[in-house]
């Protein structure tokens, strides 16, 4: 199974023609994604590696029928104006790696999302990759192979890390998953657990927090009441001081609530391992006998 | 970005809040004058981006001018929590009969803006958040219709003001929330929001903090950032577009990637060492960037080590690699380095790197083990030589 | 049965302390409407002929549990706001007599209004009585008889000549409803035929349609579709001219569309019997064969 | 309430929306000096608050600043359509290769704002949207969100502009919505929106009609209004905050609700005679309310006779009654009324009439026929007076 893209994501790349868009494109093509159509105004007409390109998302949608949507465009540009274009034209998935959207832009975008029954991931996230089926997004898709281990995290290269340790270890992951590093953002970690804990092929939970907020707490008590499946954190930022943020956005300890300290001991009494270092994440999945990939690595 | 006092006031002015008037001073004299021209009892109020100046003697009551200069010159290069004031605001004293506290947040949870009252003002809300939470009062702001009056007299009444007083709340809490919503901000606060001997309210106090995200549409504000605040290295990571927050520690850390970067730092910390930064590079690897990083980072005269931790996902670690090398071969130090590459082409990187002649490390444990070790052998290094001289 | 209000109606009155929420509140109480509360900001503590009066709608929910509200505040102090006073304090059926809320603040409360489901009525109308039963509204209630037809209205006095006509004939009301004379209404006509077409009292429905929008030809092909209940129609302003507005801020052909010609053929088109004068529609619903009033008058 | 076209530019211009440099003139000799200014040809506009001016022969091209005298002399003074010109403007004449159409309307059916855009412009956009429909390309904006830019790119290149004038299409677009919603308006329209030779888009004309309900909190604008344009009559009793418009019959009208004023008007049709006007005196009533109205409907000339309809439901009918009778004592006039009360207390209120020496009715139908006979008689009475003169 895995969790939200597979063979059948049909991916439409908002902001194609970008230099992000552009590389990332063909990484995703290259790893096999599905891609059916870019946009970017003014350029319709053009295509990209095979990829056509249209002005509006409104002409991609009707040309290629697309179920997923990745955007590309700068924060500074169009804010969160495609993620708009790509839910009103129909569009159920949308990851968004663009960073740097205005936090009250995104408080509407939420709610407006929530009403029409679209799925954000992100803004400011590195999108998710389901290994061997689809690549949305824009980690390295060689450190994954196809596996029993879903994985959740705020973070970009952290995720790699440990994803890279796990692989090194011989699990696969069924779905990773970036939800992004804003204070706002469309998916949580609460909205990820509910896939995982129902996907047949997902054994076991990674989840990668970090300070700021209240995601992980929330998290916590909903693995608490409805996960049955062993779920292993981690949770960056124990040395970060209150007040200043840590690179994300919403990476900051404010009125002293949304430290790391306070996140692990609410995934500990909810009955999380928590891993001390990225490392230890590896060494308590081996200890919960989870499977270890089946398939081949993925092609990188 | 956080605003002074002084900048928030001006804000919260133009949405016709009531704020007493007041200027700044930047020497005694000056501060003189301005209580000259008032001709009134004065506070002189240090303007510095950190809280808890009141207890640290940074605000001072003057009933006179000569009363007013004696306070700025006390006042005026303090240190207050590691910042220097440079600035004083000199602002017409209010009899007051209550203090009140309002503020607009983001309400991570609940995805929205809240407004936040509570009789309890003229102290640290964080306080009466955790003392006595049934003092508070909020409520969300609808995202598509925005602060609706309703809520705001709602508020009002909750606090027990009178029906003229709730008008006058509204007309408040409504401009309050217009400058949160047009500024772009993350936090605005009038703590106290006081209540006159007349009945009136005013605006004692203004803190300000603007989203980072949203300044790209507000050049005016963000020209108001007050540079001389900000610590410069800080300043100058920023202005490269570097995420980089300055610690006490020994132990410099340069790493690609906010998470990675915290885990790195817990990861030494952990390991026993103390992190002197937190610093993320972003993506890509260029040595002109790289060599921004490190030199910030070795300006830091506590930093005894330096740590690099890079993932190389789709970035190449031999790309990586280099730019260090040709960083440091612009910028010889005496600093030891350790650096951990993992990804695409990490062995090619190791292999630039030992010609380089750094300590290299294939896990971050290891890593950060090593990078701790070769602070505290620096540091007795220096003590010998302390004691050589 | 009757529609929208009844005996179980409890009512708030928001703005009871204004000159004409005290002199309605009044007519309503006299009428046997059960008026639970009232509210005005500053005035919490009083009282007005038995009626307590609350600063908030929220303490008066709290304290009286009204299920519907009617709106006196004047719309250039409130605008939307007691409309959405109301619905935010989940109360299900709002109406709102004021005149003169600005048609955008119309356009986003109706939107509003339909997430939260609630029902408004108005503004800009006379509110709405089920004879014998409650009057939420301001008009005469003496004139109106419990009985089989249902009324619904954009207009004011003129529904009141239509009710006497059909009063002083033998029909009562199940429930006559002016639905207001703005551009945007919370309740149209399709929305009271659709609950009109389901009431066992009704037998018979009298629309009263005017100049300006298309409401009545909405209302036509729904009648053509839905609605097996014989319906009278009269439509205001065959003699008014183009690009003027007649009183009410709706009632205007704009562009050539909206003429009471065009109304009054669609409705016709739709098997409606077309009144030429509001007498007419008294000898129509005669030529119907439908009950005359069996109950005796209300006590006015 | 309607603007002005040099108005409803000035309102664009504020918005960034560009416009060709124009000024208005109240005489030909102003209107030359503007030409001279501006070194350039001009095209002179009567200002008038009417469609088809240009079909009237008000709009003219003036290569030199003679000709802009001579076309504002034939210009200024001119009829078009019961509007009296007072006012031109002179504006810079623009070379042009096409004309758009872009509006911003209520869609009352959609209960939203639509923005509505045509590559037909230059014509009565009903006259496209009745022969070429497929010619209009709309957008509805979400009432929560406003207007979204990738909904003014779909129209833009809808219209089939490239790139460039989409972005610059979408800035117009956002603009003219803008100013569409921070003015209550209830519709904002360029036509045409011309593409110059260099590509670029300019705004050559430009209508405006405000919301009146949101004009108490637009003060400003309401100051906009040109009183002079107005129809004296019909100024008068809006600022008696009564409901009047003038039409062209000799039957005057005075009939308190909107719905049963019209269906009066209707129903005076019906028997054979012509409304003089729509009137509607509102709730109450108060004599000074009724005198007032009277006033403004015996002002006109072509008056014959006045039909009274009230429907008193909770206004006590004696009480209008006795309001006619002070009304006309204070005002008396030749010409016949004929009045209908229906409602409470009607027995009172038609002997306090039948006092008055006026003539009643039961029915609207019974009232009209009345009013119809007695105009017709009124008038042989005029026609035998002037025959005898």
């Amino acid at each position: 199974m895995s969790i939200l893209v597979d063979e059948s994501t049909r991916l439409l790349v908002q902001g194609i023609t970008g230099r992000e868009g552009q590389f990332h494109t063909q990484q995703m093509l290259h790893y096999g994604t599905t891609v059916v159509a870019g946009a970017t105004p003014g350029r319709g007409g053009g295509e990209l590696a095979g990829v056509p390109i249209f002005d509006t998302v409104k002409d991609a949608v009707a040309a290629t029928h697309p179920n997923a949507s990745i955007v590309f465009v700068p924060a500074n540009v169009g804010g969160a104006d495609p993620i708009y274009e790509a839910t009103d034209h129909g569009i159920p998935l949308v990851v968004c790696i663009s960073e740097g959207i205005p936090v009250l832009d995104m408080v509407r975008c939420f709610h407006y999302l929530r009403l029409n029954g679209t799925r954000l991931i992100g803004p400011n996230c590195p999108g998710l990759i389901s290994p061997g089926k689809a690549k949305v997004g824009i980690m390295a898709g060689h450190i994954h192979r196809p596996g029993s281990i879903g994985i959740v995290s705020r973070s970009g290269t952290l995720t790699y890390e440990i994803v890279n340790e796990l692989t090194n270890r011989g699990y696969g992951q069924s779905t990773a998953i970036g939800i992004g590093g804003d204070p706002i953002i469309g998916t949580s970690f609460v909205d990820v657990l509910a896939l995982f804990k129902d996907d047949l092929q997902t054994e076991a939970i990674v989840l990668i927090g970090e300070i700021g907020g209240t995601d992980e707490q929330q998290a916590a008590s909903y693995i608490e009441r409805e996960v049955r499946k062993p779920v292993v954190a981690f949770i960056a930022g124990r040395t970060a001081p209150p007040g200043r943020r840590m690179g994300h956005a919403g990476a900051i300890i404010s009125g002293g609530t949304g430290t790391a300290a306070e996140k692990m001991a609410a995934l500990r009494a909810a009955g999380v391992h928590v891993a001390e270092t990225p490392a230890e994440v590896g060494d308590l999945i081996e200890s919960l006998g989870v499977s270890r990939a089946t398939s081949p690595p993925a092609s990188s | 970005m956080n605003l002074h006092e002084y900048q928030g006031k001006e804000i919260l002015r133009s949405y016709q809040i009531p704020v007493p008037r007041g200027e700044v001073a930047t020497t005694p004299g000056e501060a003189r004058a301005i209580a000259e021209r008032y001709g009134a009892t004065v506070v002189v109020k240090a303007q510095v981006l950190t809280g808890g100046r009141g207890k640290a003697g940074g605000v001072k009551l003057a009933r006179t001018p000569a009363e007013a200069e004696a306070a700025a010159e006390r006042i005026l290069g303090m240190d207050i929590k590691g910042h220097l004031v440079r600035k004083v605001l000199v602002t017409e004293a209010a009899e007051i009969t209550q203090e009140l506290y309002l503020g607009a947040v983001i309400d991570r949870a609940g995805r929205a803006v809240t407004m936040m009252t509570s009789p309890a003002g003229g102290i640290d809300i964080e306080e009466v958040a955790a003392k006595t939470p049934e003092r508070i009062y909020r409520v969300a702001v609808n995202p598509f219709l925005g602060l609706l009056d309703y809520q705001t007299r709602e508020l009002g009444f909750e606090l027990g003001l009178d029906g003229r007083q709730v008008r006058e709340f509204t007309r408040i809490a409504q401009g309050l929330y217009r400058a949160f919503a047009e500024s772009d901000a993350s936090l605005v606060e009038i703590n106290p929001l006081a209540i006159g001997r007349d009945g009136g309210l005013v605006a004692l106090d203004a803190k300000v903090v603007l989203d980072d995200n949203g300044l790209f549409r507000h050049v005016q504000l963000d020209a108001r950032r007050d540079l001389e605040a900000e610590n410069p290295a800080e300043r100058q990571a920023r202005e490269l577009g570097l995420s980089y927050v300055k610690l006490d520690g020994t132990i410099g850390c340069l790493v690609n990637g906010a998470g990675l970067a915290m885990a790195t730092m817990d990861v030494v910390k952990l390991s026993g060492g103390e992190p002197a930064n937190f610093l993320d590079i972003g993506g890509g690897a260029r040595a002109d960037r790289v060599a921004a990083a490190l030199r910030i980072i070795l300006a830091d005269q506590n930093v005894r080590a330096v740590l690099v931790n890079i993932f190389g996902g789709i970035t190449r670690c031999d790309e990586v690699a280099r730019g260090i090398v040709t960083a440091l071969q612009e910028m010889p130090t005496g600093v030891p380095f350790v650096v951990r590459l993992v990804g695409v082409n990490e062995a090619e990187g190791r292999e630039i790197l030992s010609q380089a002649n750094l300590i290299t490390a294939t896990t971050m444990r290891e890593a950060a083990e090593k990078v701790v070790d070769a602070a505290r052998r620096q540091a007795t290094l220096a003590g010998a030589r302390r004691g050589a001289a």
